[in-house]
């Protein structure tokens, strides 16, 4: 287990491994989130009683699983970058916290748009939504600390930390929903009971969580190379990489 | 008591020392001299494990921490010396006798300024309140950045005394400077920098 | 920075460790404590019947739209209807302005306002409470089509 | 001298940043009823909250100030050097932060109260709420002064950083006081600070371990 980590975790490594995964994850998921859009937006039956605003569903919910879902991955790569010192996981924790914050406000954005016809507003301080808000406030927190923590191998330490402690946010978020006064509709989805949705309506959302996450991996990765040549520029590998 | 082994350290792309190795045993009294910028804060800070962004070994076989006095002295600005040192020596052992407390700051010529706030005393004055921790501790590591500098006469003939002492009851003295220090005939030099 | 000799401070790990556990006890305790304790999120029907509510105070309520209850003034956005817990005890709501989508017969509200003396309670907000089921329009008529014909069968 | 002792003389002997805390508390309470409204029924809804949000953001102010100190003058150094356990070291700073903060508020919460209309009953939840909630402010507020001690531009991102990590307290504090009382609410405050005591001191010795080492 420590062997691999660290196999993967030195930059060398990870650069040449993930730059042959790439064109396998990027066709991954450009079928996914087609056949997911196309399948939700323009064959999935309407709702009841939604009717047609239920298609917001096909992107608010994979957002809003892969929002809550980046924030847990980026505080393992903190805990990984604190306990282990893994260069690798510092420069994850620094490229995950814009693509979680981006998510984040792409489930707001999509969930008050949806608000609007349904609840009759575009915002109402429920629980969930408030703790969205306050998932995407603990990335920009994240984001800001690390920026302002300059280069060095211990600068990105400090975010690791922090993100670590926000970590404890995530089952708030979760709970929330049964702790306050909430009209966010419960989970439609959990493992243990059959999903309170037809199949014609959670098979296209399953491909669409799917390919979202797909895309994040992918845009992580490509964020996270660029990271990686950037901290290693005055190294011998990557100056033989980009010199001609 | 300390071994050192291929210790590297770079700032800001530059490296500041690359590949030190040396070791300290019992009794000895080293020095690190080296022009400002030369990195030797910087391997205090390794040394007493407050800074730990470098490559190579630095291992230290010792039962307490050790003692450091940097530029900065931990002395409160609200607080007399007296009450300054009490704290500092008793984040390590036992609380000293306000007694042993007067007597350390005695040696150093301190004894009108007790109990007066910090902030009314020099930066002269400072300095030899946060050495006075030297008399009381139990620590067989001191780790003395540029403790010489800004001291007169009276302060570094009580600072050498110290030093002899310590090293005379098997301690280990690490001090710095950037220009020579005469006081001592048994002092290893360890010189940092391209230009010494 | 390797410490060879250097012991750990063994009474320090000890005590540090009691305080952990002590502490995650506490949390834990408090928590199921809270989770036993009723939560009283909106004021039900019944309970704006006995007169449990302050009059005049901004409060919540909530409960279901009263089957043909609902009047719609012809001239404004005013309309009034009846919230109903489906076990007798029902009250007025009154509400100027456009309800939200959702708002229908038989559907959940909840509603923001004050109640006046006579039990009436005046809306300043209504949000429909939407349940967790999603269903096609010709699934949810199969249902309805099986109940009415569950209870005819009776 | 015993660390807590430090901390209560230093507090003692700059007595000025302790009441900074107070009157901007006072003055900022003091502004709502010119700003919004004196009628006492409108004052009295909204009493619990302000006085909540009043009392976050005089924790945000008052975060730096001991930590700051300790950074510039090097005694956080020595006290990351120590044998005394490091987060036996934050605690008590969080508790300093508390006595300077969160105490004086405390006491002042009866006057506030009745500034604002309240009656003896709310006042007494007010007095509960504050008396659960504000350490849990002053854990949170050193855990982000140790966080961003020593950056450049560490002040004005501290509030940034701490704000979210409160508004559970907030939530909670002022729903146990607008639902009169309800056990839930206490409960969960209670377990929040239980968890919040063991918890973030820890945090707190690593973001100080970090701190020095910039």
């Amino acid at each position: 287990m420590l062997r691999w980590f660290h196999e993967w975790g030195s930059p060398k490594a990870f650069y040449l491994r993930s730059g042959k995964m790439l064109p396998w994850l990027a066709c991954l998921t450009l079928v996914l989130l087609t056949v997911g859009l196309v399948w939700g937006l323009l064959f999935a039956p309407s709702d009841y009683q939604q009717g047609e605003s239920v298609r917001i569903m096909y992107v608010h919910v994979p957002a809003a699983i892969l929002a809550q879902s980046s924030y847990a991955m980026m505080a393992i790569a903190a805990l990984i970058a604190l306990v282990w010192r893994l260069k690798i996981a510092d420069a994850a924790v620094q490229t995950a916290a814009p693509l979680g914050a981006m998510m984040t406000l792409l489930a707001l954005a999509t969930g008050s748009l949806w608000g609007k016809p349904m609840w009759g507003t575009f915002w109402i301080w429920d629980a969930r939504l408030t703790s969205t808000l306050i998932l995407f406030f603990l990335f920009v927190g994240v984001l800001a600390l690390r920026s302002a923590s300059g280069q060095g191998r211990n600068a990105g330490r400090a975010a690791s930390v922090l993100a670590l402690v926000g970590l404890i946010n995530l089952p708030v978020i979760k709970y929330s929903v049964d702790w306050w006064f909430t009209l966010h509709q419960p989970a439609s989805f959990t493992l243990t009971e059959r999903p309170a949705m037809p199949v014609e309506m959670w098979a296209p959302l399953l491909v669409m969580v799917l390919g979202f996450y797909c895309w994040f991996a992918l845009a992580w990765i490509l964020r996270l190379r660029l990271e990686v040549l950037q901290r290693e520029r005055r190294s011998e590998w990557v100056q033989r990489l980009v010199s001609p | 008591m300390l071994q050192v082994n291929a210790l590297s350290c770079h700032r800001q792309g530059e490296w500041l020392f690359k590949e030190l190795a040396f070791s300290v045993s019992g009794g000895e009294l080293l020095e690190i001299r080296g022009d400002n910028g030369a990195g030797k804060t910087t391997l205090f800070k390794i040394l007493a494990g407050l800074f730990d962004d470098y490559e190579g070994e630095v291992t230290w076989e010792i039962q307490d921490p050790p003692l450091y006095v940097g530029h900065r002295f931990g002395l409160n600005a609200q607080l007399s010396p007296v009450e300054n040192l009490s704290f500092l020596v008793s984040l390590n052992q036992n609380a000293p006798a306000r007694k042993d407390l007067e007597v350390a700051l005695g040696r150093f010529n301190l004894a009108d300024v007790l109990d007066q706030p910090c902030r009314s005393l020099s930066e002269g004055q400072r300095k030899r309140v946060a050495l006075a921790r030297l008399e009381l501790t139990d620590s067989q590591i001191w780790l003395l950045d540029e403790a010489f500098s800004a001291l007169d006469t009276k302060g570094r003939q009580v600072l050498t005394e110290l030093c002899q002492r310590q090293v005379a009851q098997g301690g280990v003295v690490i001090f710095s400077s950037h220009q020579p220090v005469s006081d001592f005939d048994s002092a290893r030099v360890l010189a940092l920098g391209k230009s010494v | 920075m390797k410490f060879g000799v250097m012991k750990p401070h063994r009474r320090n790990q000890l005590l540090l460790i009691c305080i952990l556990v002590l502490g995650l006890g506490l949390a834990l305790m408090f928590t199921l404590r809270a989770l036993d304790s009723n939560i009283n999120l909106f004021y039900a029907p019944a309970e704006i019947k006995n007169g449990t509510p302050p009059i005049g105070k901004r409060i919540r309520a909530g409960g279901m739209v009263k089957a043909e209850s609902v009047r719609r003034a012809s001239d404004s956005l005013e309309v009034r209807f009846e919230v109903t817990d489906l076990q007798g005890s029902d009250f007025e709501v009154h509400y100027t302005g456009i309800l939200p989508d959702l708002f229908r017969e038989g559907q959940g509200v909840v509603a923001t306002g004050t109640l006046d003396s006579d039990g009436v309670f005046s809306a300043e907000e209504i949000l429909a409470k939407h349940d967790e089921k999603y269903m096609p329009p010709e699934v949810a008529m199969v249902i309805e089509g099986a109940q009415i014909q569950e209870a005819s069968a009776l | 001298m015993n660390p807590l002792i430090r901390e209560c003389k230093i507090l003692v002997r700059s007595p000025a940043d302790t009441v900074q805390s107070v009157l901007f508390v006072v003055i900022v309470v003091m502004l709502f009823p010119l700003a919004i409204s004196p009628d006492p029924t409108i004052l009295a809804g909204i009493a619990a909250g302000l006085m909540w949000v009043v009392a976050l953001l005089a924790s945000l102010l008052a975060a730096e100030r001991g930590i700051q100190a300790d950074f510039a003058d090097g005694a956080l150094e020595q006290m990351v050097l120590g044998k005394t356990p490091l987060w036996l070291l934050c605690s008590i700073k969080a508790f300093a932060h508390w006595l300077s903060c969160g105490l004086p508020l405390l006491l002042i919460t009866p006057l506030l109260g009745t500034m604002l209309a309240l009656d003896g009953l709310e006042i007494f939840w007010m007095l509960a709420s504050f008396a659960l909630g504000l350490p849990i402010l002053s854990l949170f507020c050193t855990l982000g002064a140790m966080l961003t001690v020593g950056l450049d531009r560490g002040s004005a991102l501290l509030p940034l950083l701490i704000a979210p990590f409160l508004i559970p307290t907030l939530i909670l504090g002022t729903q146990w006081v607008q639902s009169g009382g309800q056990s839930f609410y206490g409960y969960m405050l209670a377990a929040l600070l239980s968890l919040s005591v063991v918890s973030l001191p820890l945090a707190t010795g690593v973001a100080a371990r970090i701190a020095v080492s910039r």
